[in-house]
């Protein structure tokens, strides 16, 4: 098999590194309890954490939970469809900002602009935001159509550079470099992402953060589940013989064009759903924030946590989002570190310095990413158990394959 | 001369791939190795040439040694320095080079100009349609002309020991034959030959001794003459032309799908 | 075209700088035979292939199935004809089990998308299982049973040359275009495939147009024979017919026993610009434009 | 008239040296198709590694211990990802990002507030060439990429190591059976892509930049439409890469109140507006070697 | 659950809230140590410091000890929300806020949870937000005072160019403002180019503002960019009066080939003292900064720092005078200052009016390598004529 030269992301055919080993079929039973038990666990105690975590954890909870479902959407048509992007902030911000558009009111911004706002209901104008990214990922799609791989990646940059500059100079639509306020999330006056009614339940006021992370957590799951169907099903087939063999997957009867726009718009409508949920946490838009950077951190999200697997992006989103945060959160602790403001390594330099460090050994541990590690960690726990119990951990597994010849005793004539 | 003792090579996690291989190549011989799909002909290969790191494979026991010296130890170019070249399976050319490049790559480790230039243009003796192509890209040569190509690659370095994975795949006849005698030509000059085949009656013809692969052993081996005697060498790799009725499915019971109606 | 043709090639011509690929060539598939292209490697057979399946854009000619034109038709309408192709070079997706790499050439023949797939909706449900289970059939009869979740790119090289072969016959197809099947199995191998390619024809009734070097196997399976040589067409019979042709066994076979598929000598390497074969009827097309992918 | 002249000339200068950081990446890009994201930071630890020992040493000296040091660097990362399990060079990519992070923290921690000289020879000086005025430090930025040019074709040429690289990159299982040692390659790669960036580095902060500062990594990044625009993995890519880019860049900022209806500030965005022109029309850049798929 | 509420509790008499407590008040810093703006960011909180450290020594405020956390937020508006909400509940207000994006963002957080905030940079639009400390004038007037000093001293005349390069953003933007405010006044024909802060080579602006022949350049960039424009104008012979707004300036840039030409042509325009000053407050600041943190060059950022943690306790005494040290009472009490004397580390400051200059003089500064810090005052802070008509429109 000859390389396809379109595989910018990985040197040569043979075994995906970290795809599953064959046989896995025998221990399916436990995996299946595992991985029925497990999620279900996690949701239970997903639901219990703003009974028990004070603002700044579930701050941290919502914005990781946000960016998980836009490293969804980017490992969607990164891991899955193989179209490198880098304009992941750009429908990041296009989902943000149409929210607040959408949404917001009409009125004086700061330095002087006028706003200007449609003021719907901020359901509807949340549900209009995530169509906008989709459609601004249909209009980006053509490029796609032409150029490949890296080349596809660096050009979607210049997304990233137009839209903040275009964020800057729309000043009556984006509020310019001041950005625009967050109107809440509501139905019928009760705010989802506010403070407005007041609520108390089980004797903890339920104010903006607590609710922000309910309706995180059901974006993320909803966006998860979603995610991992539409791969395990016909269309994820599709996208990954196109990212494998584009002419090939046109042979085959997948409409290429086609399938490159639905991933790009998916994928942007994932990133505008994450824009709105940023959105929310912040409660101000600035352009600032949706640049040349973010797009690398979505990058790095889904290359640490596992390309093309939605349990890989929440991974890495957790981790690029939420270790800095984290790590400079604990790292007063470390109290053998120079006080800030001297010029030694005061704990924020060292938490970046540990970031890094975290960045680096992640990937050299394993390049499958975050999912791939842990795949790795489990299969040694359970060899490691499966030597302490009955059986002969010494022969050797079965050699898949067949016979050609008969079983037949013939006299060997060695040289 | 290479000596494989009682190798055992797997895959990943426990995909045992090869048990308890043991072969020879005499200096100077051509040695065939033959075997079903899967039997483990190209992982042998891969073993010897160094390059199951790249396919997530390990020796886990067994020696390799070459002229007395071990190549387990060594990395695939270490390999190549020590004159033993791989034709690997599927061709494996370099797309986005010309032709040309692609002989170059070939025989970087070739320092003298002159010598360079000698095999190159012997190569292109051998398969003038490569001279036709040598600006082009060779990904988009045909399927056969990239075998060419392949072949041409691995004989740039002027190696000791040639590895063939299935040098014949996808040629046409007329070129099989001329393989056939190219690799008998190869051999004469004293260069010898491992040739993994499916084309066994064209490899029992070049080769001295063959060995039988099934299931990651060695199934059989032994001059070549007297293994194309064999009724099952016969019947499963020669084939007296009996037609397709007298091969059945390797497995017996597989009912064909009948016609589909959504 | 008759009745009994399902496929016709009309004068295409194919042209990539300064290399003519095809040059004019012309044949016809009749329904439900096996049809051999042949001819020296580079000879055009993989282009032609290429044509047919809308890869290529021919700068002239036409290629007529069930009465339609597939020239200029994106790839995807032709496979959703039920014109499905087998690939010289694998093009498998690697990191996906047999069955997925099966599932994917049921494409047209599903409906689930995005939406529907996401939702788990019923239809998608019902679907997905009908299909898998149809899919594990066919694996089965290409003796891919037990290998149905390894990811393909663990296999060797015949073995991932039976998946690219179920994938083409799980795509349902009225026409299966193969290149090169049996490269790279062993004699008893082939000729199980070739019993499969032919039980397929025989039980399933598609039409087979086969590229194969294995000189016995396209005696034994074809019912016609195409000879290309440097894009042109140079003879065009039965297997017997083609075999004998002494401008075959000049280009192509190089032995005086055409049937032979081991060694045989020949010198004159490069003569390959000889007579077209009689019964090219030479569209002439001026044709500076270059082949282009589409 | 001679403003536009002048800007030609300016925008030449600039392109001089987004060339020079072209170059590094496309090296390293070239022989191990590694998209090297530390490329910024090594660019400020070889300014850096110049502007502390320059004082005591004088330039030339510090300059090539800037080198010697950037080198060092640049192989500690080709080590570092030599040791990952896998050959996949998007995760390597992103692998880089950390090794930046760490290292401009390091670096912003140590430059502090300061504007560091790099104490050249040049200084302000400058050279009028045909009515317009050129910086001499540019044109000696200018001299060193192409005398790298030239003596990468030089060594293309005469060795094996074009082909080497190039065959490395296409297909490492298969450049490794031809005898290529893929770590050398790397090495080497790495290497020059290592001295590039210290040349790269020293060059921007001199005249008529105002000297190294924290700030230092992230220009790096304004060399990436001249990367692209040239081809990823083409060195005289690099330079044209670097020169149109700029071009654009002075005459964007110098017609800015022409073109202000594009909105301020459209000159950092005009570069990235001619890259997305330029590969709708080649989409592997001007010099790129074009990726096909065959079947 | 064990997640406590929280309530403002009293005791002694003086009512407390968040970061308050029996012995001490907790004040943060969210400001960048690690990214793009770290220098700068740690100069200042070693400014802020050397204050608190002062008032401790002196017994504190209200009998409380003062305690600064300082967070780092990398200039990472996502960061710097987070830290907020992380260190929101346990300050009273924030001594520091590093820059404009952060202090955009979370703008509203700030007026939502009260906490009384200085923020280190000077935008018009920061002035509206009623918890928001302003340490003196904003960009605008700081620029038109600047302007009307160059027409006065430098003479530039009604009818010429004047040039303004400016970084893009709120700091530029409100520069520009005025810039353009003391245009229309004095007769000037204003040319703005707009550049970004990874632009080091501004020889294609420089060109362009000789071609169209201006007298002067105002900079609202940063100390790199005001460099190259330096250098790169004294090559091409355009010799012209420069005029730097407060970030634009750093010391370390006598060190770099363009220190004579920044000597020559350079005045900083600034609220800030210039740390050479030799009023008392900045010769306070160069006696105690040594002491603590010998390895910190002088730079007049310490003297915003230091300036602003004063201005701080003076709300805080205050707040105390008043017996409530909550939030509400802290802005209250903040509302009350009509004339803070720094010292001459800044002019005088009134905070009675949201949306008001806190004050309307500036200082001109020239560079001066001779001196620490760089800078020389020309004279005391003084508001222009043209300024006096000038009103922010943010
Ligand atoms: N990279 C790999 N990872 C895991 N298993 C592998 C890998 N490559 C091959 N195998 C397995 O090892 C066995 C031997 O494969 P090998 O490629 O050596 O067969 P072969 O004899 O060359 O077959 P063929 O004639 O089809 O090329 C097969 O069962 C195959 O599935
Ligand atoms: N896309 C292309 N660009 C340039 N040349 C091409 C292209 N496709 C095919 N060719 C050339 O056209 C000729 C015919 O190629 P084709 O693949 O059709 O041959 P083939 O008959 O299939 O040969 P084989 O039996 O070796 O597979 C070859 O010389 C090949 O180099
Ligand atoms: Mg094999
Ligand atoms: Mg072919």
């Amino acid at each position: 098999m000859s390389c396809p030269t379109s595989s910018w992301w990985r040197c040569s055919c043979g075994g995906r590194p970290g795809s599953s080993a064959p046989g896995s079929s025998s221990v399916s039973d436990r995996t299946n309890l595992v991985s029925r038990v497990l999620p279900a666990v996690g949701l239970i105690l997903a639901l219990m954490v703003p009974f028990y975590l004070s603002g700044f954890w579930l701050l941290l909870g919502v914005m990781v939970m946000a960016a998980a479902i836009g490293a969804i959407g980017l490992s969607l048509l990164v891991g899955t469809a193989g179209q490198l992007s880098l304009a992941h902030a750009f429908f990041l911000a296009v989902g943000a900002y149409a929210y607040c558009w959408f949404a917001g009111a009409p009125g004086p911004g700061g330095g002087g602009i006028t706003l200007t706002g449609l003021e719907l209901p901020p359901l509807l104008a949340a549900v209009l935001a995530v169509a906008t990214a989709g459609v601004a990922g249909l209009l980006f799609s053509p490029v796609a159509g032409r150029v490949r791989g890296l080349y596809l990646g660096l050009a979607s940059l210049a997304l990233v550079f137009l839209g903040q500059h275009l964020l800057f100079n729309l000043s009556s639509v984006t509020g310019g470099f001041n950005g625009r306020g967050v109107p809440e999330l509501s139905v019928l006056g009760f705010e989802l992402t506010g403070r407005d009614p007041e609520l108390t339940l089980l004797g903890v006021p339920f104010g903006d953060r607590e609710r922000q992370w309910y309706v995180a957590l059901v974006c993320v799951v909803v966006a998860s589940v979603f995610a991992r169907r539409v791969l395990a099903g016909r269309p994820g087939r599709a996208l990954v013989l196109m990212r494998e063999n584009e002419t090939a997957a046109g042979v085959v009867g997948v409409p290429v064009s086609r399938y490159k726009a639905s991933a790009f718009v998916l994928s942007s409508m994932y990133a505008g759903l994450a824009g709105v949920l940023l959105a929310q946490a912040f409660q101000r838009v600035v352009p600032e924030y949706f640049g040349l950077v973010l797009s690398v951190e979505y990058l790095a999200m889904i290359v640490i946590g596992g390309l093309g697997s939605v349990t890989g992006a929440v991974l890495g989103a957790a981790f690029v989002t939420g270790l800095p945060s984290l790590l400079s959160h604990y790292s007063g602790l470390l109290t053998f570190l120079a006080e800030p403001g001297t010029s030694g390594v005061d704990p924020a330099v060292a938490a970046r310095l540990v970031f890094g460090v975290a960045i680096v050994a992640v990937i050299l541990l394993e390049p499958g990413g975050l999912v791939a590690l842990g795949r790795r960690l489990r299969l040694a726990v359970r060899y490691r158990a499966d030597a302490a119990g009955p059986g002969d951990p010494g022969s050797p597994p079965d050699p898949v394959g067949h016979s050609a010849l008969p079983p037949q005793d013939m006299t060997t004539a060695s040289s | 001369m290479l000596e494989v003792g009682r190798l055992a090579v797997h895959y990943g996690k426990a995909q045992i791939a090869l048990h308890d291989v043991t072969l020879t190549v005499p200096d100077g011989a051509a040695v065939a190795v033959l075997g079903a799909n899967g039997a483990g002909k190209s992982t042998l290969m891969r073993a010897l040439s160094g390059a199951l790191g790249h396919h997530r494979g390990t020796v886990d026991e067994g020696t390799i040694t070459y002229d007395g010296r071990s190549l387990r130890g060594l990395d695939a170019a270490g390999i190549v320095a020590a004159g033993v070249v791989q034709v690997p399976e599927g061709r494996r050319i370099f797309t986005t080079l010309t032709v040309e490049e692609n002989l170059r790559a070939g025989a970087v480790l070739v320092r003298d100009r002159v010598a360079r230039t000698r095999r190159r243009d012997e190569v292109y003796e051998l398969f003038p349609v490569l001279a036709e192509r040598r600006e082009q890209r060779a990904g988009l040569l045909s399927g056969g002309e990239q075998q060419m190509l392949a072949i041409g690659r691995a004989l740039m370095s002027g190696p000791s020991l040639l590895l063939l994975d299935e040098p014949s795949l996808g040629l046409a006849p007329r070129i099989v034959g001329r393989i056939g005698e190219i690799v008998r030509e190869i051999n004469r000059q004293g260069t010898a030959v491992l040739l993994v085949e499916q084309n066994a009656a064209m490899a029992l013809s070049v080769a001295d001794t063959a060995y039988v692969f099934e299931v990651g052993r060695v199934r059989l081996s032994g001059p070549s003459a007297e293994l194309r005697k064999s009724d099952e060498i016969r019947r499963l790799y020669l084939g007296g032309d009996a037609g397709p009725e007298q091969h059945g499915p390797t497995k017996p019971g597989e009912r064909a799908p009948a016609r589909w109606s959504a | 075209m008759s009745e009994d043709t399902i496929l016709r090639v009309d004068g295409v011509t194919v042209r990539f700088g300064g290399v003519t690929a095809l040059d004019a060539v012309s044949f016809e598939v009749a329904k439900g035979s096996v049809h051999a292209v042949i001819g020296p490697n580079g000879a055009g057979k993989s282009s032609c292939f290429n044509v047919l399946s809308g890869v290529y854009r021919p700068v002239a000619g036409s290629v007529r199935y069930a009465g339609r034109e597939l020239v200029g038709m994106a790839p995807h309408r032709i496979a959703a004809l039920g014109v499905s192709r087998a690939f010289q070079n694998l093009a498998l997706a690697g990191d996906q089990s047999v069955a997925e790499n099966l599932m994917v050439a049921r494409h047209h023949l599903t409906r689930a998308g995005f939406v529907a797939t996401g939702l788990r909706l019923r239809s998608a449900r019902n679907e997905e299982r009908r299909h898998r289970e149809r899919v594990r059939e066919i694996a089965g009869f290409f003796d891919l049973g037990d290998r149905w979740d390894v990811p393909v790119g663990l296999l060797s090289y015949g073995e991932r040359k039976r998946v690219e072969l179920a994938r083409a016959l799980a795509a349902e197809p009225e026409l299966l275009l193969l290149d090169e099947p049996v490269a790279g199995m062993n004699h008893h191998e082939s000729w199980a495939m070739a019993r499969q390619i032919r039980r397929a024809r025989d039980e399933i009734g598609v039409s087979v147009l086969l590229i194969e070097h294995d000189m016995p196997m396209v005696m034994a399976l074809a019912d016609r024979v195409t000879v290309l040589d440097f894009g042109r067409r140079i003879a065009d019979g039965t297997p017997a017919e083609v075999s004998a042709d002494p401008e075959v066994i000049r280009a192509y076979l190089g032995a005086d026993e055409p049937t032979s598929d081991t060694t045989a000598g020949d010198d004159s390497a490069n003569a390959g610009s000889g007579t077209v074969g009689a019964t090219t009827d030479g569209t002439a097309t001026d044709g500076t434009t270059t082949a282009e992918h589409v | 008239m001679t403003r536009l002249l002048e800007l030609l000339a300016v925008g030449l200068s600039l392109g001089m040296l987004y060339a020079l950081i072209a170059m590094g990446f496309v090296i390293i890009y070239k022989g191990t198709r590694v998209v090297n994201f530390a490329q910024g930071s090594l660019l400020a630890l070889g300014a850096y590694a110049v502007a502390r020992i320059a004082p005591s040493a004088g330039f030339w000296a510090a300059s090539v211990a800037g080198i010697v040091i950037t080198v060092a660097g640049s192989l500690l990362i080709r080590f570092l990802l030599s040791r990952a399990r896998g050959h996949d060079h998007m995760a390597l990519a992103i692998a880089t990002i950390g090794v930046d992070v760490v290292l401009t923290t390091e670096l912003t921690r140590r430059i502090g507030p300061d504007v560091l000289s790099m104490l050249d020879p040049w200084g302000a000086a400058t050279v009028r060439l045909g009515g317009v005025t050129v910086p001499q430090a540019r044109i000696a930025a200018m001299a060193v990429a192409v005398v790298t040019l030239g003596l990468l074709l030089m060594l293309f040429r005469y060795t094996g190591w074009g082909v080497a690289m190039r065959a490395a990159s296409a297909d490492a299982e298969a450049a490794s059976l031809m005898g290529i040692r893929l770590g050398r390659v790397a090495t080497v790669s790495w290497m020059i892509g290592g001295a590039l960036a210290a040349g790269a580095g020293v060059f921007m902060s001199t005249f008529p930049s105002a000297g190294l500062d924290s700030h230092a990594s992230t220009i790096a990044l304004a060399a990436i439409p001249a990367i692209i625009l040239g081809g990823l993995d083409s060195t005289h890519g690099a330079i044209v890469g670097g020169i149109t880019v700029g071009m654009a860049k002075s005459l964007t900022a110098g017609y800015g109140s022409e073109l202000g209806f594009l909105g301020a500030g459209f000159g950092d965005v005009m570069p990235y507006v001619l890259m997305v022109a330029v590969l709708m029309w080649r989409p592997s850049g001007l010099f790129g070697t074009r990726e096909f798929i065959r079947v | 659950s064990s997640k406590a509420t929280e309530t403002a509790d009293s005791s002694s008499g003086t009512k407390t809230g968040p970061g308050v407590t029996a012995d001490t008040i907790t004040l943060g810093a969210l400001t960048d140590l690690s990214g793009v703006f770290g220098a700068q960011g740690k100069i200042i909180v070693q400014g802020n410091q050397l204050y608190i450290d002062k008032i401790n020594a002196a017994g504190g405020i209200c009998d409380r000890e003062i305690e600064l956390v300082v967070k780092d937020h990398g200039t990472d508006v996502q960061k710097a929300v987070s830290l907020y909400a992380e260190t929101e509940p346990e300050v009273l207000g924030y001594v520091q806020m590093l820059g404009s994006p952060i202090t955009s963002a979370l703008d509203t957080d700030i007026t939502d949870a009260r906490t009384l905030t200085v923020a280190t940079a000077w935008s018009s639009t920061l002035l509206k937000n009623p918890d928001m400390i302003v340490m003196g004038n904003t960009y605008d007037v700081e620029t038109v005072n600047g302007i009307d000093h160059l027409v006065r001293e430098k003479d530039l005349k009604s009818g010429d160019v004047l040039g303004h390069i400016y970084f893009e953003g709120d700091y530029g933007n409100s520069a520009l403002q005025g810039s353009t405010y003391a245009a229309e006044e004095l007769g000037l024909k204003l040319e703005g180019i707009q550049v970004k802060a990874t632009d080091t080579d501004l020889t294609a602006q420089v060109t362009t503002l000789k071609s169209r022949g201006a007298k002067a350049i105002v900079l609202s960039v940063g100390p790199r960019q005001t460099a190259s424009v330096a250098g790169v104008a004294a090559s091409l012979g355009y010799d012209v009066p420069l005029l730097a707004n407060t970030p634009a300036f750093d010391p370390s840039l006598l060190s770099t080939s363009a220190r004579s030409a920044l000597e020559k042509n350079l005045s900083v325009m600034t609220s800030i003292a210039p740390f050479s000053s030799t009023d008392e407050g900045p010769r306070e600041v160069a006696a105690a900064l040594p002491e603590k943190f010998p390895d910190t060059q002088p730079n007049s950022f310490v003297n915003l720092g230091y300036a602003s943690a004063l201005v701080y306790a003076e709300v805080l005494d205050k707040a105390c005078e008043n017996r409530d040290l909550t939030r509400e009472g802290v802005n209250t009490a903040f509302r009350q200052l009509k004339n803070v004397d720094t010292g001459g580390l800044t002019s005088a400051l009134d905070f009675s009016a949201t949306g008001r200059q806190p004050s309307r003089q500036t200082y001109v500064t020239k560079v001066d390598s001779s001196v620490p810090g760089g800078l020389a005052l020309q004279g005391p802070a003084t508001e222009s004529e043209t300024a006096e008509g000038y009103t922010s429109a943010g």
